[in-house]
């Protein structure tokens, strides 16, 4: 185990990748220079055919993802910003989530697409979004949000080495966050949530950048007898329902906090997958902590009033616990 | 059309004349079909435009990457893609080349190095890109083909192509087949300047030729495969043609005006590519009547052989319908 | 009343309104010839200024909606399939759904996009999404999906009167059918909801398409006794909540129906919203019946399997009402 | 630099200096800022290109359109926005130009047809393209103005600009600030061919100009905006300048390896285009030392004035936060 930053843990994930399949290809706009660190140092040691600094063109850098890995190659593809997904949506929807199953299952997509998700840091409404709602409705595109250093280097080489487009949106500015990575080789398979704290009370699911918070509520609240179940479900599509739905029997109420506006969002969905498959386990309405249908604002205080914080999880937890049927 | 400047063979001459009556007798099929309420979706033939397809895709090998449009039926088959799967996929059958799951939209065959069919306009210039990239690191002298319209060289993305291809070198050949129309808007209507100068601020080599002229086509396309095959980067070839039916077929019953004239269409019958080049071939001694005959004979039994097969094809299973969106489920 | 096919009530709706506002301006590909016939006629009418045929190049139009609307016209924009939405999906999410927000309201944005939605004609994966999932977690975009020729032209001439970006989305091969139209002048306020039939047994929220066949389904039950209430949303964004929450109250049990993919579709998130709101009157799990989490595929055979049909609400409404609390 | 050529008067040139001169020190203020900490999100500054903005506002009135880029300072302030207003909105005050809401990569001011900086590299060209259509419609010799970077020029949204521009002759300027790098990509990394050129396959007149020389640009867009106001149709201005700050202004905090020389900065600071200026007015006699400094003060008081505007106003109202996604909610 070492300490590490979340951004170094993915950059080490890329790098061990690529070092172990030559056939994986990487590039995006300005990844030699590398924004987030995620991929810094890799074209020093991969070189200039295997990492290309592409010009802005989102829709044709996420088309040639498609192509380029229908031709055989293992693709990285970096959007940067969640928010310029949109500016390469179409081949993103209508190619990478579709030329498999038009196709009948002719090829594979080895397709990893890195952006990072989410609000926090003043960077306004075209730097924030949390665009994993969008993604999830496509059908064909497998989501991660890593939770953890650790969980982001496991993932990412679970994502890299996955025969199938794989969005992996990392939290904005976060990715000085550090945590304990093993040493040794760590491959976490897509598709399966984790426990992040054991508690009888209620069910958190938490996705990506919300996991800390969680976490910090549950801390809190612990103090006070209220014991809340942290889960991070680490991938979106495919989503681990059964460990999800094993807590909310145990807990009998579900909280689901995601950094998502709220229409339409993760959190509906799981909401809604509870609602129909757990239904006789609930105790409690189906609270969500999301962001409020709108953009995110600059100013900081105004970023803070629409961002789910510990303060909106505790309000939620507090409210779903003291909960009784009305007569 | 000049025989000695394209130093193709006779078998070849007559492998070129056979791909395009074939592609044409296919899609006459098709017609009829539609027109009888046998196809389940939509169908754009390609009737017209065949000398483009197959004069380009004479020059590729099964390892090179072409990529298509919703007009996809001419360069699936001037590609090598099987004409009864072909069939059985726009009939909407389990042995359809891609199971009935895509359709006339979708026609792809990876085997073959088609990439497919596009509903996307302009979808298909960025996945050639991507298969050019992936060629290029091959390091093999594979090319890649992205055949576009003349509506889809108004998307950006062929813009970026040009850049990205430009920049690295990638052995890309972007092939506009200016028909006259994006669907109902004459092409004047909807582009400005000329389609064949968008290549030169890229730096990218570009020329102009008379898509219904099989052999033109042929000489501008080995030019750019050879270029691209050597490292020498992109091509942009427009090729001047004309669609002949309909954009789509059952558009005269949502279409309440003439978008053009009968004369303008009866005008470029005249110039039909098929007719042309057999009278070519007929002219210069290459081709005698009875052989004509005979490949025509081929090609109807190879359409009536593709029909047999689609039709004696079983309708997919409904269970498989949400069966392989992903290769790793979970 | 006249009995009037939905697209002429479409195009009459139009029509109207560009008689009365001579700021519209309606542009987008082929609008002059009209592939569905919602916009047959104006160029005629209202002349190359005012109606105008684009080329091919989404990303522009859908920024051009947005800056001639913010300099001041009312814009009626065709995007023709939905698919082509994610095409020219930059401008609408990050510039239509966002500048009114990002500057503070100095600006209204009275644009309203058109577009088909959804499958059921063999037309394959890339034209047959139906994209309002993606639309409405947008946030800043409002959403209508009409279910009769009368509704098309009351939420049509509102989506055209309203000052915000509306997607004004009509069921693909859908506008041939034929329903009363009143002759009147007929404006419907979007986020209304209407009740198409009532029952006391289940609440069928059903969405756009997806009308006809649930009240299909619910005249078939009633002759078993089966009582079901069919709630048509009409716009998802604004959402009437209240009576959709007033119907779950009154009958204890929901199923919602969408033609979208499954994951983060309306339906979830409606399922979310009442295992929220109207959680102690819940009888039975809420059910969602809408397209599973794959492509539309191109043979009959296979759409119909995907599809949400009558029989597939039927035997959500029968495994709803039949459902019992296990012991 | 020719005065002769550009026809203008004294005032006229201290009226662009002044500009120009408000614009850097408005900027060096953000600098400081930024480096203090008081500024909540990123800055990307202008600081060597202020003489794009204000060479082509001089020739535009609150009616005509402007769109720009995340980089939009400069152009906010040339076209007249507040300077209190502007810093406000980066600092995160209510009493921004866009109430806190949109910070400074959206300063926008609709009354001064500003319709906004923009995150998206390339978001203002759709957009004043847009904007040239409601102009053109409104029939009154209104004319819209997209700036943007070299970077953006390479996306595909230029060539369809550029298409719809020249079929419906609209009133549209494109100037495009080539400023050496797109982020940490040197132009030429990214940037197949002349940008300039691209303009031309559409039949769209384009020039290049000095970017460093306000004459030289003031001549260029008086052609550009006259032929638009006149019904002419769309112009593209390629302006070559150099971003001497970085491209964002904590970008030595994550840039490990340098992207460019210090020599190459250098070179450049030494064409700044206020320092040139300056120079012209005092050897063509057209500026007195004391009238040079007497702008220099009364900027500084501008800028002072606009920090303590800005310190003084409140925060937003986090109850506002959600307040205006719609203009009727309901
Ligand atoms: C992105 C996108 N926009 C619009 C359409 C609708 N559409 C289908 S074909 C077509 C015209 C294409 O014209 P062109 O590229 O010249 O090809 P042609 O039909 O002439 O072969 C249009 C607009 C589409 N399929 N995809
Ligand atoms: C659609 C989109 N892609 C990528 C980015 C990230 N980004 C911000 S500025 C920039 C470089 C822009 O270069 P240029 O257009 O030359 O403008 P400059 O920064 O030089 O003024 C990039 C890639 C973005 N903001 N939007
Ligand atoms: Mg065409
Ligand atoms: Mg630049």
């Amino acid at each position: 185990m070492a300490r590490k930053r979340m951004i170094q843990a993915m950059n080490e994930a890329i790098l061990e990748e690529m070092e172990r399949d030559p056939s994986i290809v990487l590039f995006g706009e300005d990844v030699k220079a590398s924004l987030f660190g995620d991929t810094r140092g890799l074209w020093k040691r991969f070189g200039p055919d295997r990492v290309r600094d592409t010009p802005i063109c989102e829709a044709l850098i996420s088309g040639m993802a498609v192509g380029a890995a229908a031709a055989g190659r293992r693709v990285i593809c970096h959007m940067m910003f969640g928010n310029f997904v949109y500016t390469g949506m179409d081949a993103i929807a209508n190619q990478a989530a579709k030329l498999r199953y038009m196709t009948n299952g002719q090829i594979t997509l080895p397709i990893t697409f890195l952006a990072v998700s989410g609000g926090g840091r003043s960077a306004a409404a075209q730097h924030s979004d949390a665009v994993h709602p969008v993604l999830a409705n496509l059908g064909g595109i497998k989501i991660v949000m890593p939770g953890s250093p650790a969980d982001a280097k496991g993932l990412l080489k679970a994502a890299i080495r996955d025969d199938d487009p794989v969005f992996f949106l990392q939290a904005a500015g976060r990715g000085g966050e550090p945590g304990e990575v093993p040493d040794e080789e760590l491959v976490i398979p897509l598709g399966e949530a984790c426990i992040r704290r054991p508690g009888r009370d209620v069910t958190l699911v938490a996705i990506g950048a919300m996991v800390r918070p969680a976490i910090k509520c549950a801390e809190a609240l612990a103090g006070e007898g209220i014991e809340v179940e942290v889960v991070d479900p680490r991938t979106l599509v495919p989503l681990d329902l059964e460990t999800i739905l094993a807590s909310v029997r145990r807990t009998g109420r579900l909280i689901v906090v995601d950094e998502a506006r709220d229409t339409c969002s993760s959190a509906s969905h799981i909401a809604a997958l509870a609602a129909e498959h757990a239904f006789d386990a609930l105790r409690a309405p189906i609270r969500r902590v999301t962001v409020p249908d709108c953009c995110i604002p600059y100013a900081p205080v105004l970023e803070r009033a629409v961002l789910p914080g510990v303060e909106h999880i505790e309000a939620a937890v507090r409210a779903t616990v003291g909960w009784r049927r009305p007569r | 059309m000049s025989v000695a400047a394209s130093n193709l063979s006779r078998e070849e001459l007559l492998a070129l004349y056979q791909r395009m009556l074939l592609i044409r007798r296919m899609e006459e099929q098709l017609a009829r079909d539609c027109a009888a309420g046998k196809l389940p979706g939509p169908v754009h033939l390609y009737v017209g435009q065949e000398a483009i397809a197959v004069g380009v895709c004479h020059h590729l090998e099964d390892r090179d990457w072409i990529t298509s449009t919703h007009r996809g039926h001419g360069h699936f088959l001037a590609k090598g893609g099987d004409p009864a799967r072909m069939m059985a996929e726009i009939y909407g059958r389990a042995d359809g080349i891609c199971g009935g799951f895509g359709g006339s939209m979708h026609v792809a065959d990876f085997s073959k190095g088609i990439i497919g069919a596009n509903g996307i306009v302009g979808g298909g210039i960025a996945l050639a890109t991507g298969a050019a990239l992936a060629a290029q690191l091959d390091g093999d002298g594979k090319v890649a083909v992205a055949f576009f319209g003349d509506g889809a060289a108004n998307q950006g993305v062929l813009m970026e192509a040009l850049n990205v291809g430009a920049l690295w070198k990638l052995p890309l050949i972007l092939i506009c087949e200016n028909n006259g129309f994006s669907e109902f808007s004459p092409t004047a209507t909807v582009t400005a300047g000329r389609i064949v100068e968008r290549a030169r601020p890229f730096g990218v080599p570009a020329l102009k030729v008379d898509g219904n002229d099989v052999l033109a086509v042929w000489q501008a396309a080995n030019q750019a495969v050879r270029r691209a095959r050597e490292g020498g980067g992109p091509t942009l070839i427009e090729a001047i043609t004309y669609r002949t039916r309909g954009h789509v077929e059952y558009e005269v019953t949502f279409i309440t005006e003439p978008y053009r004239s009968e004369a303008e269409v009866e005008a470029w019958r005249a110039k039909d590519p098929i007719g042309r080049f057999a009278a070519y071939l007929a002219t210069h001694g290459l081709a005698a009547a009875d052989e004509l005959e005979a490949i025509e004979r081929a090609v109807g039994e190879t359409v009536a052989e593709a029909v047999r097969v689609a039709e004696a094809s079983p309708e997919p299973d409904p269970a498989s319908a949400t069966g392989h969106m992903f290769a790793n489920p979970r």
